[in-house]
């Protein structure tokens, strides 16, 4: 896969050791270990209240650990104005309520507000945003208030405002929530685009099946600790994902079973589409006079 | 949700630098209160009136739907105009009141249209940003945008507060009603300082650190439509002063 | 209560503007200190204006049947002081003229004045009032949103009357004609608001502690507040 | 399947041409037709902005339409007073985000709110209430402050004060969004059991797997108008689901696919446990000898 890190490379963000507790006695994290390389993709999966949301707010600096070290290019943190600034303009962070992020009263405005906190000169700021505004496809919203947008472009802004900020690491919290389909699939091509730009993604969701097809690692948040595995490898260990909360994906575990029956060949897919073509692939090779005939049934 | 406030963002004028549309509406404004009211309340208010459904494309259904409150403020404040008290007969009716009153209305209805002619072609967006060139200090005009944004967000928490108040039957009575708004007006208030706290994070996320500076859409001064809108309040007063003049 | 657009004469829409700019020039002031030394109080006026916009367009049944909204202001200023109000209460009285045309640029200073001015200084020295002479918390919160609504009505008819003096009477017969005719509505409007506010108090008092003694409205104790507050809530029901 | 509708019956609530817009000139419902009848599961997908949320408020009276008719046991809703109280004793709706209906300070006032305001008497209050929290497991939560939940017992303090109005028919806005699967199988359950207890439930989702497991039928609302049909039905067919930028359901799609190559057999799955159950079968059926070693290799 296109992401996998060379084991020797320093990571751009890492997490050693983390504790933190928003009540004494009660810690959300405990040990927690995780490392975002450069170019990576990864996944964050784990049950309603384990952790994902805070794991992420500790990594952008919004909290401060209990214990334990982030790194940044491998060295620490401090959670100083200076440090945080440093952080800030690495690694953004794109919250799930786009509600909390957008202030301002139009979308040019708000995509311009980080920008222009870094200092930079007006046409370079103008430069960023329309940048930015380009990458997410909507350039024709800049002159419209913030207030009369839909959900999925309010979180195309919010997107767009972490984007003008050029960080090198993108995290975000269940992107995919309250897109319908199509949404959904317009953003990952977004994201797509950017891993292609060099950029290291994280986002967390609910969705065993777009962790699978989008990642290329996934880190399970739960009982306190980060639980780092291969897609492949995270998605069949069945304990895991039990503790987590979590059900399989369905391509893979579709055609391990069909595997198992004998017939299908190539390589483990990827998306939905992928082992739809593999079945139809296979039909087509074993069966190929009820090809055509078949497909009236299947609404029947 | 605010009607006029949309209309403002799509209205045909809404590409003009917001100064322009200020001088030719404020001015008038100006021109509305500050002129006789005979004849110039309807010199004014024709002007706007024109204005408005020409060349600012304004609908008459989006005016009529935007004035009919104030209008009726403006109706039952003149009312009490059309009558004394307190003399030998107690009450009466005053037939200079009747003038007075109709004064009145008629200023008031012109200065009326120009606050719509500004404010449906004039979004807050515009505005806000560029009040610090005003002079007004960057922390009221930031707190000033917040307010605006988060005005929205609230009105829409309320809207949705109310609707599922309704549906468990909130307002079935004044008791249950009164009930259900003090909960609305709760729930508001722990939402407010929710959305602060939670804005407050995002923003810190995005590099916040105490100045919420944004960079404003340029948007060119037209000098043909700074001239004209000159030319029609030179041209308004002109006109007045000389009908009054004509008139005495 | 708001006096329309162009309603008042020209001398009089500039005298209450001036009358009212001390106050509201004070209030940034105090604001723009606070924010210099808690910058991240900028959110949480943006809030408490927000908030102090939507609660006056809250809908409260009214005895004609229509519907009509309270002021807010003596809530705001309990919340928020006085000082604080009087810029937020500007604002609002601003973005009320220009997105709703309620109200109006050239009498955004008498409005000011009476709404963001008056109202919530008389509201608050009542409340500090009672509060220091030992009254309960329901009853100096009930008279201090009554009382800064019917001040806000009282201080409306006087710039009706000052610049439509009545043809017989004067501006004082002039001031009753006006405040008899607005007191229809207002005075039942003003003690709905009363209660209104009251029980608001006492719902924030449970779910938010935090915030209120974070504002000064109820010190060290939540339990002993709250348990006055369950006595108005007796007065109330 | 058990919720089927005898054509005759009168539909509890029904949508007879309905238009509405919120902007003239702007419709987002242009002639919408429905019928929800007694024990019924209706899923309605459609895309974003589609018109799912604006149906449902249509529904519930907190809009007017423009035109068209909305019937309560086939008798035209009136908007007064007296015929919003009717409705509103019938049907329920819990919207998307919990916030926008819990404003009580703990959770036993608030799902006692609408038992009170039906005027009734402290005990059958209490019951009611005791009732509600019961179905939806949170008891132990009756004097939890309610802006201290999590998300999840908040979307369930939502819904236990919806069914203490005890409604026939229960309307749910997105119900297992920002859920985790584990969330999902939990909220899914207690629908079920409204379902036997004789509640009509109509739930809007972007999950098309979710409306193909769990209703009977799906209303698809795209471009003004709802397209009703029979699960398996709506969802074989590939225009209209284009048309709603959804894609199909991957268990049937699956099944349909296999069905084609020959060797499955069986009723068409509607969970992927049953498919996977249906794969199994097939598996052990043919090839018995390779069901246990090819375990190991999915992970592999
Ligand atoms: N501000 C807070 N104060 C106290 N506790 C909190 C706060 N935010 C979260 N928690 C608690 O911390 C735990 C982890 O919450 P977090 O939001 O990180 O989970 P999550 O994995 O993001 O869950 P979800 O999938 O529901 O978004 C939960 O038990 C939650 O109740
Ligand atoms: N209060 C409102 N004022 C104006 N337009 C609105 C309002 N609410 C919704 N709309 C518009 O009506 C259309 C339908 O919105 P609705 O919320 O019903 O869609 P939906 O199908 O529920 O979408 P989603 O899947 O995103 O929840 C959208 O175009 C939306 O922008
Ligand atoms: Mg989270
Ligand atoms: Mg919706």
């Amino acid at each position: 896969m296109s992401g996998h890190h060379d084991p020797a490379a320093v990571p751009v963000v890492s997490v050693h050791d983390l504790y933190f507790a928003y009540e004494p006695g009660r810690p959300v994290l405990a040990g927690a270990e995780l490392a975002l390389y450069a170019r990576h993709r990864l996944a964050v999966l784990g049950p309603n209240g384990g952790g994902k949301t805070t794991l992420f707010r500790l990594i952008v600096g919004a909290l401060k650990p209990d214990a334990g070290e982030i790194r940044l290019d491998g060295r620490p943190l401090r959670h100083t104005r200076k440090g945080l600034l440093e952080l800030r303009q690495q690694v953004q962070l794109v919250v799930q309520d786009p509600d909390d992020q957008l202030f301002a009263a139009s979308v040019y405005q708000d995509v311009s507000f980080g920008p222009v906190n870094l200092g930079l000169p007006a046409p370079e700021v103008r430069a960023r945003v329309d940048a930015a505004l380009g990458a997410l496809g909507i350039t024709e919203l800049a002159d419209r208030p913030t207030h009369l947008l839909s959900f999925g472009q309010k979180k195309r802004t919010a997107i767009a405002g972490a984007i003008a900020m050029c960080p090198r690491v993108l995290v975000l919290d269940e992107p995919t929530a309250g897109l319908d389909p199509v949404g959904v699939e317009a953003l990952l091509a977004t994201l797509h685009d950017l891993h292609v730009a060099g950029t290291t993604l994280v986002i967390s969701t609910h969705d065993v099946d777009l962790a699978y097809r989008w990642s290329d690692e996934v880190a399970i948040v739960a009982d306190g600790t980060i639980h780092r595995a291969p897609v492949d490898v995270a998605l069949a260990d069945h304990d895991l994902l039990t503790r987590a909360r979590l059900g399989p994906a369905w391509a893979p575990t579709v055609h391990t079973l069909l595997e198992r029956r004998g017939g299908l060949s190539g390589a483990r897919p990827q998306t939905a589409a992928e082992l739809y073509a593999l079945l139809d692939t296979a039909t087509r090779t074993i069966q190929p006079s009820s090809h055509h005939t078949g497909g009236a049934g299947a609404g029947a | 949700m605010l009607p006029l406030d949309t209309i403002a963002y799509t209205n045909r004028w809404r590409p003009r630098h917001p100064g322009e549309k200020a001088l030719l509406s404020l001015g008038l404004l100006v021109c509305a209160v500050a002129l006789p009211v005979w004849p110039g309340a309807l010199v004014v208010g024709a002007v706007a009136t024109v204005i408005l459904f020409g060349p600012a494309g304004l609908s008459v259904g989006q005016a009529a739907h935007a004035l009919r409150v104030p209008l009726g403020f403006v109706v039952a404040g003149s009312l009490p105009l059309l009558f004394a008290v307190g003399g030998s007969t107690g009450v009466r009716i005053d037939l200079h009141g009747l003038t007075l009153a109709a004064q009145l209305a008629g200023r008031s209805t012109a200065a009326l249209l120009c606050l719509l002619l500004f404010a449906a072609t004039t979004p807050l967006a515009d505005v806000l940003p560029r009040l610090a060139n005003l002079g007004v200090p960057p922390a009221v005009t930031e707190i000033t945008a917040l307010m605006y944004r988060m005005l929205f967000l609230l009105l829409d928490t309320v809207r949705a507060i109310r609707e599922a108040q309704a549906s468990r039957l909130g307002f079935r009575n004044w008791s249950t009603s009164y009930r259900s708004l003090a909960g609305q007006g709760a729930a508001v208030f722990v939402r407010a300082f929710d959305r602060a706290r939670r804005m407050d994070e995002g923003l810190a996320l995005r590099g916040y650190t105490g100045s919420l500076r944004v960079d404003v859409e340029s948007r060119p001064v037209s000098r043909s439509f700074v001239l004209l809108s000159a030319a029609v309040l030179v041209a308004v007063v002109t006109v007045t002063l000389t009908i009054r003049l004509a008139l005495q | 209560m708001h006096i329309a657009e162009g309603y008042l004469p020209p001398l009089h829409a500039a005298a209450w503007t001036v009358a009212a700019a001390p106050f509201v020039v004070h209030g940034c002031r105090a604001l723009v200190r606070q924010v210099r030394t808690d910058p991240e109080s900028k959110l949480l006026l943006g809030a408490a204006g927000a908030f102090s916009f939507v609660l006056s367009a809250l809908k409260l049944p009214s005895v004609t049947g229509s519907c009509s909204h309270p002021t807010g202001t003596g809530l705001g200023a309990i919340l928020f002081k006085p000082p604080i109000m009087s810029v937020l209460g500007c604002i609002v009285l601003f973005f009320q003229a220009v997105i709703l045309a309620h109200g109006g640029l050239t009498t955004l200073g008498a409005n000011t004045f009476s709404m963001a001015i008056v109202g919530p200084w008389v509201g608050y020295g009542i409340y500090a009032l009672i509060r220091k002479l030992g009254g309960g918390l329901g009853v100096a919160v009930f008279l201090a949103a009554a009382l800064a609504d019917l001040s806000t009505y009282c201080v409306t008819s006087i710039q009706l009357a000052l610049a439509f003096p009545d043809a017989d009477s004067g501006v004082f017969g002039a001031a009753v004609k006006f405040g008899s005719i607005f007191a229809i509505t207002q005075v039942p409007l003003a003690i709905s608001e009363g209660f209104l506010t009251v029980l608001v108090i006492r719902l924030l008092i449970k779910a938010s502690p935090g915030e209120l003694s974070r504002l000064g409205v109820v010190r060290d104790s939540v339990r002993r507040s709250g348990a006055s507050a369950a006595s108005v809530g007796e007065v109330a029901a």
